[in-house]
């Protein structure tokens, strides 16, 4: 079967146990059995290639960019991780069968199981380096989610988020170390790096490369000081604690160093690392097992004590302490899931997992008490398991190894570990199985059916084949060796036998079992010098640095974005004034190619107004009134100045804008307070004071800059001057830029209107139809009104002046392309008109008589502007392009008739409804504050009959 | 004397009235130490000003270019919008009682802009701006 | 012919001086207020001034195309104004 | 003193201007410390074409014209600009009928301290 | 001549004004223009994309002028393929309006969501970059109307300060752009890269600052720390589809960066050496820092997702300020990714919201809908962290080998590592409590079981998971794509001369109006 | 006939006025021009005369020429004592005072007319109507006779201007 087929199958299979959910929990497991089932078998297909030496390769391309491509190998030790996953798993599935309960999600748990499969299956079958990656991380994510399965437990989720930050933490770490060794190996793929041994160990990059990968690795597996996450991973459903945690995933780190092990292994520097970090696991997880109660911790301590067993082997970069770590490896797996799930049969069955509440079970559940024994003492190292097979090589290859140039500390602290784990493996067996029978365990334990002693029976039987057969297994071993070792060593000639005659290795074990016992026997005051004894707890110390990084990250995150708009505005204005000042400090200044023209006394007091205006408007912005009266002087004087300036058009079109502004403004200002408090301490003032002086002045210098230098060439402006009226048909170049040359910005500008139009609406209406309703009804004003509302002169004066405005905005219109004026100039005076309607008779009286749909009004424009445009494609012309023609019409003069006009219809249109829809919102909120509708354009008419009961009140209304 | 020569003296004068009568009305309005004088200076002095300016420049165009009408729109604008801005800042002096209480209407209650509504007679005195 | 242009460039160069100082006037009282009645006025004297300096910017150049910058300050200067009284009478310049 | 340092101090003046009252903590002064950098910035970019008296852009007889394109360019960014201001004119004023407090700092920022942890 | 290359502009900025004159009071009517109005957008941009994937500059002069006197519409790679990003982008997020009700929760919505569309691909398209402004300024505005849609006190104060502070970008784009008029006298972006090439390099500093201020302007689009403090409160209180149309936002502010800064001020341009180069990687990296650690500080998912956004665009700037055709390539994969990624983050957030009226990081008691809202967060999470398998940990691993050449190979690979982790930390934490730790919390006696979203938002929703899922899984043509819009980055001339060499009205030495 | 020319022009003074600003907006006298703001001035007295509702009675246009030029000499001397003032008179010495008119017009458009002139002739500012609108509030610059300056107005003014409105 394709290695493709064999790593897609469980991640397809992962679909099939959710649609079985609902058909039953046998059927949810049969389907996923049968998933994992295939793939086995797939993988067995591979078999005879992989016995013959073979390396096995497909691939297809997924990234070749970046070197990311889906390639698998699959070799002795791909083979036998792929064996050891899919093989256990196949037990895993039958035993979670019976273990899980009728509230688990079966569809869930095997979901996320089979997707676990799939990943750790990509792992050891990935050629490419990269894709290894991706199924490396998505261990990490399925074991989060299988450890986080009881959702409702709080250990679980802990457990889940440690594990994924801490292994996450190692993936990425991974990540680079792995890019870092594709990128001095000229290649992603391990076939490839594999042969690159001397480059690799010579690149200087080599060292980080080495120290990230072992990051991911360590983690991975648990290593010291990453080892304090795997226990509290138990607090997921024991076959995952049996899957994942002993024969699995925790073992990927060990995968991977024995995979890079040709190419990584053999310098000082692995060789220091790894082997004190395995040593040192080794013991430690030693001693802590011992003392745990919990059943499950105790096996996962023993897993990460086993763990670093095989990675000092792996450490010593010889041959045959590689040989020793792939057989411990097989055997470790066998007893310890077999252990696992006897744990989880005595949980499953007793209710507790504590030891202190268990023994006697030897009566109750013998075939159980079977199983778990032999794993035991197999993991104890005791003869004729094969435990002790592997054990003893460990213990030979710590005989050659110095350490810190110590002969004595590998073999020392061999024996300690191994002492400690016979003893821990000896107080699993007594307190739990051995001893009395008691009568208060939570439920009544008896062996369960087989489909759960089932899987660690045949497990045991492995055990005691193994050990007691050693010879079935060494051409296995060997073949898988001879994977691990590449072409960086030769396969070693040793035999595996159980007698190899009175080695020191022997004495070691012999020493390591008797010490073992007689630790047991002292356990009771053992124990309590470890409870008294202090030692750092390291989820507690992980959780006070993710709480402290949180806190950390708070007090950063809240302390910058503290919702202060003034310090967000002054971090702005002062970045950019510094990369300004950055960009100006960095660069060559030549001399000035313009000189200045003369300013006369009018110029110079046309400025003092302007400043005057400005530093008044600052020192006077608490009374809102007079800021906006000083603003308006602002806009008068640079009206004036563009007027100067030779700029007709932006002055007219300032000081509508600025008009409509102000009306705005004042409806707004209506409603908000009519003054702004002193609220920032002086200090802030000064600072604030600072920082507008320095952008003033970096402005300031750069404006000069520019005003006294030419362009580097003829500004494209001079193709508009010579063009605009040969191709625009319009004298005056600044309207002929706005509706021909840029009509595009233009467009986009009468779009921004409509919407600014829209919007205003839109929010009035929200608020309209919100809370903010009955506010506005319940609204006093902040101050006495006036009586006369509408005042008879300002109407009077309003029929006749009204009308000439509308006259003098259509005059500007039309006149636009050749003189100053245009569309949106007209289309704001035309506002302005009727807000002088407005304002004269009142909002309601004035639409009452004449409403116009503004929204129609905008779109129409938009729409004329953007048909306009359109016009031209009927004549093949690309969007907006214009054409002019002069007609003549009696009595009329000849006129010119140009679709830019049409367009500028438009922009007056747009404008027209824009700048009227946002009154009209405005002043909508407003009348929710009053109740009557004045039906008179004017309160006091003396000519109006004194009898009509409509006639005014003596009321100021 | 061409009609060119005088016609740029009338501009001449025109220009010097106007510029005077614009600044007369400007110092009246700082000079004058109340609300309701100072509305008398700039309103009308300032309008005269303009005028002025306005005839000036009207008999500069038809001195120096083909002659000129429009100003006289202005003119008329400000002529006529004057008045009613000057009622209106009257209003809001005696609304903000800025000036001296007016003598009550021999014809009718009060005088409009006194005649604030019920609802509001119960707030607080406006504060000064 | 030339005696007279000086004249008039002189009152010219006068007119815009005595503008300007118009304009600058204004503003003082403008500031210094009091009541907002008189900073009202001023703006608005303010506007009828600048008027004046387009006409004079007119004259002097012989231009005529400010014209209508002058017509519409005209007209917006007397809207702002009313607005400006409107918000103190009534709070709501449009009610 | 020449026009161009004149305009030139001018722009940088409204730029400090706008930019102490961007610095306030209610939103009219805000705004209107927006409307001046606007002032600055129409100005600067009006600049950009140089200074020139009596020569606008209105094809005569005349052989200098002032360079057009800055004008139309600045005619847009007051047009757009003035969209700009209705807009949080409106919503500011929206946000204050809401609360009753024309400040403009955010509240939501802090207000996040107030929940629990329990992650 | 083909007009298609305008229709991606004018077709929204028709048919809101359309739906406004004629549709306004009907939100069925509205919601069928709108789905087809995108609909056919995609259709024109997919063909435009397909049109340039040869190399193909198209250039369209707006009113017959030819570049640089006139406005052009310039489709190229990177233009094309960014309309359709943000074209498909619009489909789900518009389809989870319409099926989560939000649309018809205020006025205006679909106008305002086709004139957002307006904007954003008319800057995506355009050639002149004063047009670019009014195209920021369409797409802003509308973003305005889209973010306060349907109101409520806490979201228009966060609107508030997202208008100002965007109208102070505003006010930057034209001092920049001033001060590039006043240095080179032309607008148009090939031109501007011919009329650098003219400056006396004894005078630089007017034109290092026109591109340190433009740069600035782009980097508060692309809310680059410390000129992102618009974001967070936005995008976190906007209504849910658009803060998820505004992850495209973000990507306008990079777009820029990218077109900008190789084509008118390459890394290799003396003139303007040593200015982005100094302070834009650092930046980034800041950025990507803030953001990752902001989503492990944040105590609201609503916030949390917002951070990631701003660490996703520091991931994206990181590869930018690379300046290398790897590093561009990189982005542009990073970019398509984020957009799909942030976008499914903020309606998911939204799908929880829909059972429980807030989204604090507290447990609350499960919701109708929560185990497959869920299994999107978690998906979508494992894209926004960068986790395997999905684009984001693709994404990642470009921009870390693209990285490695770098000066600052060490700093880029600490900081996105670390950032990573710190980003899984925070997601983690945040779907524990919102989906497990809710399992252990009662719902109280009677309460009120919201209805689980409809099937429309999980069809929206799931859409976008599945294109970041074709997003890997065809990471090989994607990249190619990428890779070859990169190289022609770094190769403008086609570029440059289709633009500037394309005749149009009066160019042509035949053509001559008069009057008559 | 009438109701057709009533249709066409609400107001046809309005119309004659913007047909005379068309022709000054354009500086430039022609038929063609003057056709053309004709037709202006019809549409938009047409349009904006439904803010206008009443029409006023017949006003008498000779009589209303005359009190312009009345009142333009008017304005120009007392301009001059108003400059006086300014400049020559302490603020000690001015003697400001409100004056009150009774009035005995009633078309808001001949008040109006009254008060504005009132407040063209410098030294006078109208400030007030009365809430039912017959008193209109004068202030004055300086006046040593407030009761002299009062009916001065009313026969100056106020009488012609009931003439012309009459
Ligand atoms: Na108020
Ligand atoms: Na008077």
């Amino acid at each position: 079967m394709s290695l493709f087929l064999v790593v897609a199958l469980p991640f397809l299979g992962a679909l099939l146990p959710g649609l079985m959910n609902n058909a039953g929990r046998q059927a949810c497991a049969g389907v996923t059995f049968t998933v994992s089932l295939a793939a086995f078998i797939g993988l067995l297909t591979n078999l005879p290639a992989v016995l013959a030496g073979e390396v096995v390769m497909t691939g297809v391309n997924w990234l070749p960019s970046l070197g990311l491509n889906v390639n698998l190998m699959l070799d002795g030790l791909g083979f036998f991780f792929a064996l050891l996953i899919l093989g256990i798993g196949l037990l895993i599935i039958t035993y979670a069968r019976f273990y899980l309960s009728r509230d688990d999600n079966m569809g869930e748990f095997f979901t996320y199981l089979l997707l676990f499969q799939g990943a750790m299956v990509g792992i050891v079958l990935s050629d490419n380096i990269l894709l290894l990656l991706v199924f490396w991380e998505l261990t990490s994510l399925s074991s989060f989610l299988l450890i986080g399965y009881w959702k409702h437990l709080p250990a679980g989720r802990q457990g889940a988020r440690m594990a994924l930050a801490v292994t996450g933490m190692g993936g990425l770490a991974l990540i680079g170390g792995m890019l870092i060794l594709g990128n001095i190996a000229g290649s992603y793929d391990l076939s490839v790096i594999l042969q690159n041994r001397e480059l690799i160990q010579e690149s200087p990059l080599y060292l980080p490369a080495l120290l990230l990968i072992l990051l991911g690795c360590f983690t991975k597996s648990a290593q010291f000081p990453f080892h304090f996450w795997l226990p509290h991973a138990m607090a997921a459903p024991t076959p995952v604690s049996a899957y994942l945690h002993s024969a699995t995933m925790v073992k990927a780190g060990i995968f991977l160093m024995a995979r890079l092990w040709p190419v990584l292994s053999g310098t000082p520097e692995w060789f220091v690392i790894v082997t004190s970090a395995g040593l040192i696991t080794m013991v430690l997880g030693a001693v802590i097992a011992l003392f745990k109660h919990d059943l499950k911790a105790l096996l996962a301590f023993s897993t990460v004590s086993h763990l670093g067993l095989i990675t000092m082997l792996l450490g010593t970069g010889t041959a045959f302490g590689a040989m020793a770590a792939v057989f411990h490896i097989l055997n470790h797996a066998t007893f310890k899931a077999a252990l696992f799930m006897s744990a989880g049969i005595v949980d499953h069955e007793a209710h507790t997992r504590d030891i202190r509440r268990l023994g006697g079970l030897r009566h109750l559940m013998p075939i159980t008490f079977v199983i778990a024994t032999l794993a035991a003492l197999s993991m104890a190292g005791i003869p004729f398991l094969n435990g002790f097979l592997s054990k003893e090589m460990m213990l030979e290859e710590a005989n050659h190894t110095i350490l810190f140039d110590t002969p004595w500390l590998v073999p020392t602290l061999a024996v300690i570990g191994s002492l400690f784990s016979a003893a821990y493996c000896f107080r699993l067996i007594g307190h739990t199985f051995l001893g009395k029978v008691r009568d208060d365990y939570p439920a009544t334990p008896h062996d369960p059916g087989f489909g759960m002693w089932g899987p660690p029976a045949l497990l045991v039987v492995l055990v005691v084949m193994i050990g007691c057969a050693p010879f079935l297994a060494e051409p296995f071993v060997k073949l898988v060796t001879a994977a691990v070792l590449g072409e960086a060593a030769e396969v070693p000639k040793a035999y595996f036998k159980i007698w190899h005659g009175l080695v020191p290795a022997l004495y070691m074990s012999i020493a390591a079992v008797v010490g073992g016992l007689i630790v047991l026997t002292l356990f009771k005051p053992l124990l309590r010098v470890w409870d008294a004894a202090p030692r750092p707890e390291a989820k507690t110390i992980f959780e006070a640095i993710i709480a402290a990084s949180v806190s950390l990250s708070r007090g950063l995150i809240h302390g910058l974005h503290n919702g202060a708009f003034s310090r967000y505005a002054a971090i702005a204005a002062v970045t950019i004034t510094a990369a300004g000042y950055h960009a100006w400090s960095t660069g060559t200044i030549g001399a000035p190619t313009r000189s200045p023209q003369p300013a006369g006394a009018v110029e110079i007091a046309g400025w003092i107004m302007l400043v005057a205006a400005t530093c008044g408007l600052v020192f006077l912005h608490r009374n809102r009134l007079l800021s906006l009266i000083l603003i308006g002087i602002v806009g008068l004087m640079v009206s004036i100045g563009f007027v100067f300036f030779s700029a007709p058009d932006l002055a007219m079109t300032q000081i509508t804008v600025e008009v409509v502004t102000i009306i705005l403004l004042l409806l707004a200002l209506n409603f908000l307070p009519n003054r702004t408090p002193i609220q920032s301490s002086v200090l802030r003032r000064v600072r604030d004071v600072a920082v507008a002086l320095a952008a003033g002045g970096a402005t300031f210098v750069m404006a000069y800059y520019f005003l006294l230098r030419e362009a580097v060439t003829t500004p494209i402006s001079e193709f508009h001057l010579a063009n605009s009226y040969k191709g625009g048909g319009g004298t005056n170049v600044v309207n002929v830029i706005l509706v021909d040359f840029r009509g595009f910005d233009t467009f986009g500008e009468i779009i921004v209107l409509g919407i600014a139009a829209l919007l205003i609406y839109a929010l009035t209406e929200t608020l309209l139809n919100g809370p903010v309703r009955a506010r506005l009804l319940n609204r006093k004003p902040d101050q006495p009104r006036a009586g006369d509302m509408h005042p008879m002169m300002m109407v009077v004066l309003t029929r006749v002046i009204m009308p000439v405005v509308l006259l003098v905005g259509f005059y500007i219109f039309l006149r636009g392309h050749n003189e100053p004026g245009g569309g949106f100039i007209a289309g704001l005076i035309v506002s302005i008109g009727v807000v002088m309607q407005y304002m004269a008779s009142g909002f309601a009286w004035t639409s009452a008589r004449l409403r116009y749909p503004y929204h129609g009004i905008i779109g129409a424009g938009v729409l004329i502007a953007g048909l306009t445009g359109i016009g031209s494609w009927f004549v093949n012309k690309p969007f907006l392009t214009s054409d002019f023609t002069y007609v003549r019409i009696p009595p009329f003069e000849k006129f010119e008739l140009a679709t830019a006009a049409l367009f500028d219809l438009g922009v007056f249109l747009a404008v027209v409804g824009a700048v009227m829809l946002s009154l009209e919102s405005f002043s909508r909120l407003a009348r929710r504050a009053h109740v009557k509708d004045s039906e008179h354009p004017m309160d006091i008419d003396p000519s109006r009959d004194p009898a009509d009961p409509t006639s005014p009140k003596t009321e100021g209304v | 004397m061409s009609i060119e020569v005088i016609g740029t003296y009338a501009v001449a004068i025109c220009l010097l009235i106007g510029a005077a009568f614009a600044l007369i009305g400007t110092i009246g309005l700082l000079k004058f130490n109340d609300s309701m004088t100072r509305l008398h200076a700039p309103t009308k002095v300032g309008t005269i000003g303009i005028g002025a300016l306005l005839l000036a420049s009207m008999i500069h165009a038809h001195v120096f270019a083909d002659g000129s009408m429009h100003e006289l729109l202005i003119m008329a604008f400000l002529f006529v919008t004057a008045p009613i801005s000057a009622n209106f800042i009257a209003k809001v002096n005696i609304h903000r009682r800025s000036c001296d209480a007016p003598p009550p209407p021999p014809k009718d209650d009060t005088w409009s802009t006194l005649n604030v509504p019920e609802a509001d007679r119960e707030l607080a005195e406006p504060e000064k701006v | 012919m030339t005696v007279a242009t000086d004249f008039m460039n002189i009152a010219i160069i006068l007119a815009f001086i005595a503008v300007a100082l118009a304009q600058v006037l204004s503003m003082v009282r403008l500031v210094i207020g009091p009541s907002v009645g008189d900073r009202i006025l001023a703006l608005d004297t303010m506007v009828v001034n600048a008027i004046g300096l387009i006409v004079l910017l007119g004259i002097a150049q012989g231009s005529r195309i400010y014209f209508e910058v002058t017509l519409i300050i005209a007209m917006l200067g007397f809207v702002s104004t009313v607005a400006y009284a409107r918000f103190i009478l009534r709070g709501d310049i449009i009610e | 003193m020449g026009l161009e340092l004149l305009v030139a101090s001018a722009i940088g003046i409204l730029t400090a201007a706008g930019v102490y009252l961007t610095l306030r903590l209610r939103t009219f002064p805000v705004i209107l410390g927006i409307s001046l950098l606007t002032y600055a910035v129409n100005v600067f970019l009006f600049a950009s074409g140089r200074l020139s008296v009596g020569a606008p852009p209105i094809l005569t007889d005349a052989t200098v014209y002032t360079d057009p394109l800055p004008q139309a360019l600045v005619l847009t960014a007051i047009v757009i600009s003035f969209g700009m201001t209705a807009v949080v004119v409106m919503i500011a004023l929206g946000a204050y009928l809401g609360a009753n407090d024309d400040s403009i700092d955010d509240p939501i920022a802090t207000a996040d301290d107030q929940v629990e942890d329990q992650a | 001549m083909t007009h298609w290359i305008i229709a991606p502009v004018i077709l929204p900025a028709l048919l809101a004004p359309f739906i406004v004159l004629a549709a306004r009071y009907h939100i069925g009517i509205q919601r069928v223009f709108s789905v087809a109005g995108v609909v056919g957008l995609i259709a024109i941009a997919a063909g435009l994309a397909w049109q340039a994937a040869d190399g193909t500059v198209t250039v369209y002069q707006l009113g017959d002028w030819a570049a640089p006197f006139g406005i052009v519409v310039v489709g190229d790679r990177l233009s094309t393929m960014m309309v359709l990003l943000t074209s498909i982008l619009a489909l789900f997020v518009l389809l989870y309006a319409i099926g989560s009700g939000w649309d018809d929760r205020g006025r205006h919505f679909h106008a305002l969501f086709q004139f957002q569309l307006m904007g954003i691909l008319g800057a995506f398209l355009t050639g002149d970059l004063f047009n670019l402004f009014v195209f920021f300024e369409v797409l802003l505005i509308a973003s305005y109307g889209l973010m306060i849609h349907s109101g409520g006190d806490v979201r228009l104060r966060a609107g508030v300060q997202y208008v100002l502070f965007n109208l102070i970008g505003s006010t930057l784009f034209l001092f920049a752009l001033g001060a590039l008029y006043a240095q080179t006298g032309t607008l148009n972006i090939a031109d501007l890269a011919e009329r650098v090439a003219l400056i006396d390099p004894a005078d630089t500093v007017g034109i290092r600052m026109a591109a340190a201020l433009l740069l600035l302007v782009f980097a508060i689009k692309a809310a680059l720390v410390p000129l992102h403090f618009w974001l967070p409160s936005s995008y976190a209180e906007a209504p849910a589809p658009v803060a998820a149309l505004f992850a495209i936002m973000t990507k306008v502010g990079a777009y820029a960066i990218i077109r900008v800064y190789t084509m008118i001020f390459p890394p290799e341009l003396d003139v303007t050496a040593g200015l982005h180069s100094t302070w834009l990687m650092p930046a980034a990296l800041i950025s990507l820092g803030i953001g990752m650690v902001g989503v492990l500080a944040a105590k609201k998912l609503d916030r949390l997702v917002a951070f990631s956004v701003i660490g996703s665009m520091g991931m994206v700037m990181v590869a930018i300020s690379l300046f290398t055709p790897a590093g561009i390539s990189a982005a542009l994969y990073y970019i398509i990714h984020s957009t799909l990624a942030a976008a499914a983050l903020f309606l998911i957030a939204d799908l929880v919201r829909a059972g429980r009226d807030n989204l604090n990081l507290v447990a609350m008691p499960p919701v109708s809908g929560a185990a497959l809202t869920s299994a999107l967060f978690f998906v979508a999470a494992i894209a926004m962290t960068g986790l395997p398998p999905l684009s984001g940990f693709v994404g990642k691993l470009l921009i870390l080998d693209a990285g490695l050449k770098s000066d600052a190979a060490v700093w880029v690979w600490a900081v996105i590592l670390c950032s990573s982790l710190v980003s899984v930390v925070g997601f983690a934490r945040a779907g524990s409590v919102l989906f497990w730790k809710a399992k252990s919390v009662e719902a109280e006696v009677g309460a009120v079981v919201a209805p689980a979203p409809s099937t429309l938002s999980y069809v929206a929703v799931g859409g976008l998971i599945a294109l970041l899922v074709a997003h890997t899984v065809f990471a090989g043509p994607v990249y190619r794509y990428v890779e070859a819009t990169s190289a022609s980055l770094f190769a403008p001339d086609p570029y440059i001369s289709t633009v500037l060499e394309t005749p149009g009205k009066l160019s042509k030495p035949t053509e001559d109006k008069e009057e008559h | 006939m009438t109701r057709a020319f009533n249709w066409l022009f609400p107001h046809p003074l309005l119309t004659v006025l913007l047909t005379v600003v068309w022709i000054l907006l354009q500086n430039d006298f022609s038929a063609g021009m003057a056709v053309f703001g004709l037709i202006l001035g019809v549409i938009i007295t047409k349009v904006t005369a439904v803010w206008w509702p009443e029409r006023p009675g017949g006003v008498s246009v000779i009589k209303f020429l005359s009190y312009a030029l009345i009142v333009i000499w008017d304005i120009m001397v007392a301009n001059i004592q108003v400059a006086w003032i300014v400049l020559t008179k302490p603020n000690s010495k001015l003697r400001p005072a409100w004056i009150v008119i009774p009035l005995d017009l009633v078309q808001p458009e001949a008040i109006t007319i009254l008060a504005g002139t009132i407040t063209l002739t410098p030294g006078t500012v109208s400030a007030d109507l009365s809430d039912e609108g017959h008193s209109l509030l004068v202030h004055v610059l300086h006046t040593d006779d407030p009761d002299a300056d009062r009916d001065g107005i009313k026969e100056r003014y106020e009488r012609r201007l009931k003439e012309i409105f009459a």
